[in-house]
């Protein structure tokens, strides 16, 4: 059947290699139709991404619905969410986010509950620190050491303990820091340029396949 | 690693230290650092501080652009982001504005664009200054790399319209800018990797520079774009921030701030070196015992 | 013809695609590069074994993202692979495998892979549906520190980044003197954990632990691009120190 | 407008203390309530981003007649046959085009910038600068050296190359630990911030 052909995994391996290798070529050739085509191509593809980032919206509304049905625990805090999350988005899309109605959701409701959640993992930092973090081999000794020296560097208070401590974080960062990072960078940018290439030409897709 | 708790109770011997603190709420050391940092928040001490060279390159970055060019402002700062260099994004928006330096903003993260506007509000002279002439806002782009490649060669059709539903035709601001190459700079604000993206897209194959303020958290790879020569200077973290308003004259919120960072920087420091003492000594006992 | 300035850059690409597609091939046809024993897959053995010794489970958890979501979610993949070798290697030592998951797309997935092995190790009793804890969003982390506390499991193994919740796990499970290995947020795992996974370590990890000739070409032809990127570095060194200044023209024509 | 200067704070500050009594007290229906504000209104700030892009640079530019713009909204539009079991597969051609687009930026990008100029500017004069240049020098081509050898995966590790690998792995340890105590700053400032926010409203601190 028709849907069957469409469904085929060629098809997809084909638009993969044709927009990845004509961006790659338009790289390295000038030629000036594959310059325009890659141009309005790039601009197709954040347009596209743009729907992808929509697809969230819908899932987590999806979800909603199928937990409320099924009046799990819980379930009428789900319906809060849901008229919360229906009067943000209709601030936002209907009186733009320079309105008053979603700049005071975002600056008193969102901006609060997002940090506070994130800002709770620090007390396991200290908490790690004096019960997990252990010098249990020379790694963690050369690590332990390196992250304390980077701290008194960061925070202002080493330089009134000591004022070697600037000198000493800034050696840190400027030599071994930076030739490994340009090392890590270096074999992550080989990583993504082998999985790139093995993307493109269709050979992940073939083996998902599989 | 044997369980400390457990050997104790093994062994019916009393609890030393360690097991005690092996078995600690961890809510203790909520409230005391807690305790810690609000405190610091409330009295007022001063602890001198230190202005890096990075920093000072950064300013002298801003000072060369001439009157009336153009630069982009990406402000990628996400809500977490913006507590800790929202500050220095209000300061450089401020300064260049007030030289007389037009500014394009867009973000690569959705909160970008309230925290844009909300760092706007904030200056004090913002109404000297006419939008769509000295600056303008762009939205939020999805695509991360994407959208910054998709700007090499053409601005008008991956921006497409303001904020506000203008058309980049309709924009007096936008009339030159055609290509990134017409940007006189980029300035990147966040907290993740966005900032190599203007690096590998602008400033290497198009020469536009740029610098980045961003959290601590990417210090260790801005100074390495910094020591390749592909950033002009940079601003880091909180530390970064107050010494960038120092620099430029700006007040600062952020004095006490700094001073409750020092203090749960040094009480990290002391739990390290406390936890690691206590499982040297246990340690210790532990080989005694087995001789 | 080629933009000047680019022609290293496509000798580059070429020679990283050359080498990608020739051990590819060559894995294909039954020739497999034999990849080094990582000291990491050691220690899965050595952390199921000290959960069996003291009777304790097990617990596995794969990158805080849901599948699809960001560039990501490969690490996830991989994880899953993983899952499967730390689930039989559970099975047929006779330990539970508690694997917590946050993304309800790949629930059903995770259960069937734990059955099937639990299974294939004749011991079906072992597998309860319990064994997948789900949590979503961002309660993942908390919820497990305070599982861990309850359940005391013996190892525990983080494939995969938990962003923020990285510290939250991995203290947690130190806490309760849990064998960790993890690949993920590194910084905050190094003084935590017993074994971690750097970088492309985790990538030839699975290689190693799946032997897809896909996964294993790809990391041989990498080896070989890595080796030769040092040549050039050696070399360069050499050339620039013995007085010939134009080496970093040759690299950037 | 002071009014809801005021909502603002008082809302702020319960829905801190929710989120907190997750790990101060326990699970309840506060920390539920905290926890679904977060995700609602970071979903209706996605949809909300994504409505606005779309505007911005599909609608408007379609209407000022650029009609081959159609073509990736349609491209869109079918990422959502994703919800419909049958026609799932059509939202593999429109994430093609984006993984495409995007590996082909990626590829040239890390190729041009990631290896070369790292590589380059690690290509340093050990001869003729000061003996403390020189030796920083000489420090990071081993550290660079050794950290690539060490994911060197094909090859027995034994002999001189183990040593080598052994030698990156600590320059690693370094390198992360850098990481780590840069890390800290970031994660206690919006801690700081959260606190500060919190006594902010209640008039103490300023």
């Amino acid at each position: 059947m028709a849907l069957a052909t469409l469904r085929s995994r060629e098809i997809v391996v084909i638009i993969l290699a044709f927009c990845g290798l004509a961006v790659l070529a338009d790289y390295f050739v000038r030629i000036p139709v594959l310059r325009t085509a890659v141009d309005e191509l790039k601009v197709w593809a954040v347009l596209i991404a743009a729907f992808a980032t929509g697809v969230g919206f819908f899932g987590y509304a999806r979800r909603t619905i199928i937990k409320t049905r099924a009046r799990e625990p819980g379930w009428p805090v789900l319906i809060y969410g849901v008229i919360l999350a229906i009067v943000m988005s209709y601030f936002g899309i209907f009186y733009g986010v320079e309105g008053t109605g979603y700049s005071w959701l975002f600056n008193y409701v969102l901006q609060s509950v997002r940090t506070a959640t994130v800002a709770l993992g620090t007390p396991f930092i200290f908490s790690a620190a004096l019960r997990a973090f252990r010098a249990r081999n020379l790694d963690a000794v050369l690590f332990l050491i390196a992250g304390v020296l980077l701290m008194l560097y960061n925070a202002p208070i080493g330089e009134v303990i000591w004022s070697g401590f600037p000198v000493v974080g800034q050696w840190i960062l400027d030599v071994p820091q930076t030739s490994v990072n340009r090392a890590l960078m270096i074999l992550t940018g080989l990583g993504l340029a082998a999985y790139g290439i093995r993307y493109i030409v269709g050979f992940e897709e073939m083996a998902a396949e599989r | 690693m044997v369980d400390a708790k457990e050997a104790g109770q093994k062994t019916g011997r009393t609890k030393t230290l360690a097991d005690r603190v092996h078995s600690m709420d961890r809510r203790y050391m909520w409230w005391f650092l807690t305790i810690l940092v609000a405190t610091m928040l409330v009295i007022d001490i001063s602890i001198p501080l230190k202005i890096g060279d990075e920093t000072k390159e950064f300013v002298t970055f801003m000072d060369s652009f001439k009157r009336g060019s153009v630069i982009l402002f990406s402000n990628d700062n996400t809500v977490t982001v913006n507590n800790v260099i929202g500050e220095a994004c209000t300061a450089t928006m401020r300064y260049l504005l007030e030289r007389g330096v037009k500014i394009v903003f867009m973000s690569l993260r959705q909160d970008g664009v309230s925290l844009t506007l909300a760092s706007l509000r904030s200056i004090p002279t913002v109404d000297r200054f006419k939008y769509g002439v000295d600056y303008v806002q762009f939205g939020y782009y999805a695509g991360d790399t994407r959208v910054v490649a998709a700007l090499q060669r053409d601005v008008w059709g991956t921006l497409g319209a303001d904020v506000r539903g203008t058309a980049c035709k309709d924009i007096p601001l936008m009339q030159n800018i055609k290509q990134c190459t017409d940007f006189a700079a980029w300035i990147e604000s966040g907290g993740g990797s966005q900032f190599t993206f203007y690096i590998n897209n602008w400033s290497v194959p198009y020469n536009v520079p740029g610098a980045c303020i961003q959290t601590a958290a990417n210090l260790p790879d801005m100074t390495t774009w910094y020591r390749n020569r592909l950033l002009n200077g940079f601003v880091s973290d909180q530390t970064g921030s107050a010494a960038l308003s120092r620099v430029l004259g700006y007040p600062s919120g952020l004095g006490r701030i700094l001073n409750a960072q020092s203090a749960a920087h040094v009480l990290l420091i002391a739990l390290i070196l406390v936890g690691n003492l206590l499982y040297v000594q246990e340690k210790l006992r532990n080989q005694r015992r087995e001789k | 013809m080629i933009t000047t300035g680019r022609i290293f850059d496509l000798v580059i690409i070429l020679i990283v695609f050359g080498f990608t597609v020739y051990f590819i091939w060559r894995a294909r046809r039954g020739r497999v590069s034999q990849l080094v024993k990582l000291p990491a897959v050691d220690a899965f053995e050595e952390g199921v074994g000290r959960a069996v010794e003291m009777g304790r489970p097990v617990h596995y958890t794969t990158a805080m993202v849901d599948i699809g979501q960001r560039t990501e979610w490969v690490e996830k993949v991989l994880g899953y692979y993983i899952m499967g070798y730390v689930a039989q290697m559970c099975a047929s030592r006779r330990a539970q495998l508690y694997v917590s998951e946050r993304d309800a797309l790949t629930l059903g997935y995770v259960k069937e892979t734990l059955r099937s092995a639990y299974e294939r190790a004749g011991w079906p009793d072992g597998f309860n549906e319990n064994m997948v804890l789900w949590h979503p969003w961002t309660t993942q982390p908390f919820a497990l520190a305070n599982w861990f506390q309850q359940v005391k499991p013996g190892a525990n193994f983080m494939m995969g980044n938990l962003l923020f919740g990285t510290v939250i796990v991995a203290e947690a499970a130190a806490l309760e003197g849990a064998f960790q290995i993890a690949y993920g947020d590194t910084p905050f795992l190094v003084a935590t954990c017993e074994y971690v996974m750097i970088a492309d370590e985790y990538y030839a990890t699975s290689a190693y632990i799946t032997k897809k000739p896909l996964l294993v070409g790809a990391i041989t032809g990498n080896d070989y691009v890595k080796m030769l990127l040092l040549l050039v570095l050696i070399a360069s060194v050499a050339l620039l120190n013995l007085g010939i200044k134009d080496v970093l023209k040759w690299l950037a024509i | 407008m002071d009014a809801l200067l005021m909502a603002g704070m008082i809302v702020q500050n319960i829905l801190i203390a929710f989120s907190f009594s997750m790990f101060l007290w326990r699970r309840s229906i506060l920390s539920d309530i905290a926890e679904q504000t977060f995700i609602s209104t970071s979903m209706a700030m996605v949809l909300v981003g994504a409505v606005g892009q779309i505007r911005a640079n599909g609608i408007t530019p379609l209407l000022n007649g650029k009609v081959l713009l159609l073509v990736p909204i349609a491209l869109g539009i079918l990422i959502y046959s994703q919800f419909f079991r049958k026609y799932a597969f059509f939202q593999r051609w429109s994430m093609a085009v984006v993984l495409g687009v995007g590996f082909g930026i990626v590829i040239m990008t890390s190729v041009e910038t990631t290896i070369l100029r790292n590589l380059s500017e690690s290509v340093l004069q050990v001869t003729q600068v000061p003996v403390a240049t020189a030796a920083n020098n000489i420090l990071m081509i081993i550290a660079l050296f050794c950290t690539v050898s060490y994911f060197i995966f094909t090859r027995p590790r034994t002999g001189a190359l183990a040593r080598v690998q052994r030698f990156g792995r600590y320059f690693m340890m370094v390198y992360f630990g850098a990481v780590f105590g840069s890390t800290v700053m970031s994660r206690l400032g919006n801690y700081i911030a959260i606190i500060q926010t919190f006594l902010n409203n209640l008039g103490m601190a300023t």
